[in-house]
């Protein structure tokens, strides 16, 4: 196995703790959210068949979900929150610490943007590793929802169905068309680069560093933003617009990559 | 050969090395002798590419620094750089499954020499069995060079008596040692050759057993002469 | 190997669990539909696209119909990003499709499907935007710019315009070529006062402006009177017509701070139709087809349209479509369809559109607010009113939906390719 | 060949060179019978870990030895001590030599004539050897030379 997966394996085993931590707070939260909305829903319907009204519609695994928005929100909330700041620890920390790592890190026999890209692919694992669980989880949900509600009650619903009624699913995490998860990761894994490249300019040039790293960040905030939000139809048509905006996410990874991969190797101070 | 010509780093408009040049050969032990400050560990980080440089050259044996200088350069910082949770033996797969240069046999006879225990994590282990085990994961290489931050400092008599006879053992062999320390007592006969630092500059570098004969003068004496006046 | 089971695990998961998500998992799926025959001939309904929205489960989906089956019908992420051609890429006008791909520097940043017109030499693009001046006591500019592209040669170029006015906005109505005039009807909108038709003439050789028309609209007989004017230019976007037709209504003023309901519906005092000529700047009354009380009954209401010289107006309520059609050029009057809801079984007609001599219709069957039932579309000859079609949207396949959800769709428009 | 205590905790002065103490140390152990002559010695690098001085410094000590003849390197096998007397003789000379000559600077001030200095001498070694014979040999020069490197 070369020693760039070696070095993603090492990160993701630093990491595995808290990742698993994320996974069962997710699990935790929302299996609890959808046991005690599924029971007050289950005991709303048979107190209606007890009265003898009839209810309009039965419900549906897709409409339990969507009444848990909130709770569905917050361990994922939480997850990006912790995966956020990671972005900048899984660096810092070979710093700060006992350990100081980095003085192990940086003298492995391997070409230095390794580092970089293993931490940048360990951030990505655990992304989607969450997502991926998220999508499990869901299934799982599901099951156990179709064995807390009686069929008498209960609609059947897409799973796909589910994943559009919870809103931070569909718009964020999990958006039903391909091309625009591809998008969405793809601007998400660009904006880990960069952030990534920002440490790296702190970490060669300390505190004029700083100023540097705030600039590089908002530079290439502003493209992509600008790409994002780019309005240009009065004149392009919008697979040119798409080809713009490729464009400039190629250009700001280019950079990003190309400084990023500069700085770990030449102007890095350990 | 570690070479270093007019070697000069800068941080943040203090210079830390100015115009450093010496060589380190293989086979023999160069020692970095100076004050805290003088710029040894500083010396030892340009080498290993830890820290970047603003003016001269590193060679090793002609090469400039690459990723394959850490196969021939083995580094053994001042402290150990192994995760605390990690235990002794996965310490040891973690570095045979990077350097295609260690040593299995060597390592497993280190740790027999130091008496280490494989089951213990390397964040519980005392400072002088943190700095043995440290030494093992810089000798267990089969690399030309060794390079060793302070290896003394903070250790108890004891142990350093015991990291002293490292040097002249086959356990360094024919590699060429580089260190820093500044306590010369411990390392006063180990060492062919001393260079003295002073605020980043050489002040002077010489070969101990001909300033021996023809000066008559201790390593310490001459640095006393050199760094004190 | 199996001590990086961590990562080979996770790596597992995630390829495995994105993988069947986005290959099968995410595809809301919505039951499909079919054009169901009720009588007569399928292919009369081909141009035919149902509009509705699927209801059933959670959430509601827009989707469409046609005699080739359904589709959801949003713009979605793909669609914006990949497989737009251009901004009027879902004109019902077929012809624009036609103009991305064979013209598309031309038809580049072109908004709007007015200021079109095309004969075998040339195809032309006109536009007039109006500019507000920074100081806003100062008047602002109205801009004209037509772009004149020469299908021969392929060479394009640009002529402008400008005049320096005060106005609340502008936009060109129509474009037509007559002999080496350029015609572009523009509608001025004045501030506290009514619409404008300005003609104005280019030289389609060097693209100089020749002059301006104001066309005539006339002025309300009393002061609490205002006209209405509803413009009937050429139906088709790029096709040439060498008139335009005006349907001026005089009515009870609008005020402003109107409190009943009654108020609302102004009381139409006369209605007049005239036809301007481009090539004389003539303007002359046309004799009005349907009288001006039936047009105002509630519920009711008349559609009028220009296409080459046939003008024709569709008197549209719930129990029947009435159709009317003049030659303009030789003043005759074809004669009187009718289309009675009655004729087609059941059901009330909610719209109705003509297009390459057919009527189509769309039937209400029920209250679909309360029940979901499926509407009828019927298409008709339009010379004598024969209905050659009838049919109805019918689920076809269920695609994993429940059976009691397979009727839960809403058809409330349709459309015509043309 | 496990010589350990025979080697322990031996010093070296710090001015004068490592390889020249070294040779010196041979020549004592060889004068005072510790190490036989004909007898292996250990290996460079043996010795170098044995008494912690540089492996060169030993390579260089062995050199010198070899050159005056004290040892003899034959092939790829271990030193040894030579065999000739000659050689050995002369060692023996010349630390007596030096050592008298030390000895005579000491006292060169003390006011003393030869004769009661002799009977002084004769005294004294009489004891020395009577001592001697009931300690393990030990190296004489070691107390003379230690001390001097800690400044």
């Amino acid at each position: 196995m070369n020693r760039y997966l070696k070095l993603v394996h090492l990160e993701v085993h630093r990491f595995r703790y808290a990742l698993f931590s994320l996974m069962f707070l997710t699990a935790a939260i929302q299996i609890t959210g959808l046991v005690h909305t599924t029971q007050v829903r289950v005991k709303g319907w048979r107190e209606a068949a007890r009265l003898g009204e009839h209810s309009t519609r039965n419900f549906s695994f897709a409409d339990v979900i969507g009444d848990l928005q909130f709770l569905f929100a917050i361990p994922i909330l939480i997850s990006i929150v912790v995966l956020g700041l990671y972005v900048f620890l899984i660096w810092y920390r070979d710093w700060i610490g006992r350990d100081k790592f980095a003085y192990r890190l940086f003298t492995l026999p391997t070409v230095r943007r390794n580092v970089y890209m293993a931490k940048a692919t360990a951030i990505f694992v655990f992304v989607f590793a969450m997502v991926s669980f998220q999508l499990l989880m869901l299934l799982l949900e599901r099951q156990l929802f179709n064995w807390m509600v009686p069929s008498e009650y209960r609609m059947s619903s897409l799973f796909a169905e589910a994943v559009a009624s919870n809103l931070v699913f569909v718009r964020f995490l999990l958006p039903l068309d391909g091309i625009q998860f591809v998008v969405y990761y793809g601007i998400g894994i660009l904006a880990v680069f960069v952030l990534f490249t920002a440490v790296l300019l702190e970490r060669s040039y300390r505190l004029p560093g700083i100023v540097y790293a705030i600039l590089y960040v908002a530079v290439c905030g502003a493209a992509i933003g600008g790409a994002v939000y780019l309005n240009l139809y009065n004149y392009f048509y919008p697979r040119e617009i798409t080809a713009i905006r490729f464009c400039i996410y190629l250009m700001v990874m280019g950079f990003t990559l190309t400084l990023g991969f500069r700085l770990v190797s030449k102007k890095i101070t350990v | 050969m570690i070479e270093l010509v007019r070697v000069s780093q800068k941080y943040t408009y203090k210079e830390v090395l100015k115009d450093v040049t010496f060589t380190a050969e293989k086979g023999q032990i160069t020692c970095l002798l100076g004050l805290n400050g003088a710029g040894k560990s500083t010396i030892l980080k340009t080498i290993m590419g830890l820290t970047p440089i603003h003016g001269g050259s590193i060679r090793i044996d002609g090469e400039e620094i690459n990723q394959n200088t850490y196969e021939r350069v083995s580094y053994i910082p001042d402290h150990l750089a192994i995760p605390a949770s990690m235990k002794l033996s996965d310490a040891l797969r973690f570095m045979e499954d990077f350097y295609s240069c260690w040593n299995k046999d060597r390592a497993n006879e280190l740790m027999r020499f130091f008496d280490l225990d494989l089951d213990e994590r390397a964040g519980r282990l005392s400072k002088g069995t943190a700095a043995k085990f440290n030494l093992v994961l810089g000798l267990a290489q089969d690399s030309d060079y060794v390079i060793m931050d302070e290896p003394f400092a903070g250790i108890d008599l004891f142990n350093r008596e015991r990291i002293a006879e490292v040097f002249s053992s086959e356990l360094v062999g024919n590699r060429g040692v580089l260190l820093t320390t500044h306590e010369v007592k411990e390392v006063e006969y180990l060492i062919d050759k001393a260079v003295l630092l002073r605020d980043g500059v050489v002040a002077r570098s010489f070969e101990c057993e001909q300033v021996r004969s023809e000066e008559s003068k201790s390593v310490v004496d001459v640095m006393k002469e050199v760094l004190l006046t | 190997m199996k001590r990086y089971m961590i990562t080979s695990a996770l790596i597992l998961l995630i390829l495995a669990s994105l993988g069947t998500f986005y290959a099968y998992g995410a595809e809301l799926r919505l039951p499909e539909y079919k054009l169901q025959t009720l009588e007569g001939d399928l292919a009369e309904a081909s141009k035919l696209t149902l509009l509705g929205s699927y209801v059933g489960g959670k959430g509601s989906y827009p989707i469409e119909v046609s005699t080739s089956g359904s589709k959801r019908s949003e713009q979605t992420f793909s669609n914006q990003w990949m497989k737009n051609k251009g901004p009027l890429h879902d004109q019902t006008f077929s012809e624009f499709k036609a103009l991305y791909k064979e013209h598309p520097g031309f038809m580049r940043g072109k908004m709007g499907t007015d200021g079109y017109y095309s004969d075998q030499d040339t195809l032309i693009f006109a536009k007039a935007s109006y500019t507000h001046s920074k100081d806003t006591d100062q008047e602002g500019t109205i801009r004209w710019s037509i772009d004149s592209l020469d299908l021969a040669t392929g060479k394009q170029v640009r002529y402008t315009d400008e005049l320096t006015d005060s106005v609340q906005y502008t936009n060109v109505i129509d474009v037509q070529k007559a002999g080496s005039e350029i015609h572009v009807l523009t509608n001025v909108n004045r501030v506290n006062s009514g619409n404008e038709l300005i003609d104005m003439v280019f030289n389609a050789e060097t693209g100089l402006p020749i002059h301006s028309v104001q066309v005539p609209l006339g002025k309300p007989s009393r002061n609490d009177r205002e006209l209405q004017i509803q413009i009937i230019a050429e139906k088709k976007p790029t096709a040439a017509n060498s008139r335009v037709l005006f349907l001026v209504t005089e009515s009870s003023k609008r005020t402003d701070n109107t409190v009943s309901a009654s108020d609302t519906i102004p009381t139409i005092f006369s209605e007049r139709l005239f036809e301007y000529q481009y090539a004389s700047g003539d303007v002359k009354e046309l004799p009005l087809v349907a009288g001006a009380e039936e047009e105002n009954r509630p519920g009711s209401w008349t559609l009028h349209s220009l296409e080459r010289a046939t003008y024709t107006t569709m008197h549209l309520s719930e129990e029947a479509v009435t159709i009317n059609r003049y030659d303009l050029s030789t003043g005759f009057a074809h004669p009187q369809v009718t289309i009675k809801a009655s004729q087609l079984g059941k059901g009330t007609i909610s719209q109705a559109q003509v297009a390459d001599g057919r009527i189509y219709l769309l039937l209400q069957t029920g209250d679909y607010f309360k029940n979901n039932s499926m509407p009828i579309i019927a298409v008709a000859d339009i010379t004598d009113g024969r209905i050659l079609y009838q049919g109805t949207p019918a689920p076809v396949k269920a695609n994993g939906r429940p059976d009691d959800q397979l009727d839960d769709a809403q058809f409330l428009n349709m459309t015509i390719m043309q | 060949m496990n010589k350990v205590n025979e080697w322990a905790g031996i010093t070296f002065n710090s001015r004068d060179p490592v390889y020249a103490q070294v040779v010196r140390l041979f020549k004592e152990k060889i004068v005072t019978g510790v190490i036989q002559s004909g007898q292996t010695i250990p290996s460079r690098r043996e010795l170098a870990a044995l008494l912690k001085i540089n492996p060169n410094t030993a390579q260089r000590a062995y050199k010198e030895m070899e050159d005056q003849r004290l040892i003899v390197t034959e092939g790829n096998s271990p030193s040894r001590i030579t065999l000739e007397l000659d050689v050995l003789r002369q060692i023996r000379a010349e630390l007596l030599g030096t050592a008298v000559e030390a000895f005579v600077a000491t006292i060169r001030n003390i006011d003393v004539p030869l004769d009661e200095l002799l009977d002084v001498i004769q005294q004294k070694y009489t004891e020395a050897q009577a001592g001697k014979r009931q300690e393990p040999p030990e190296a004489p020069f070691e107390s003379g030379e230690g001390g001097n490197n800690d400044d």
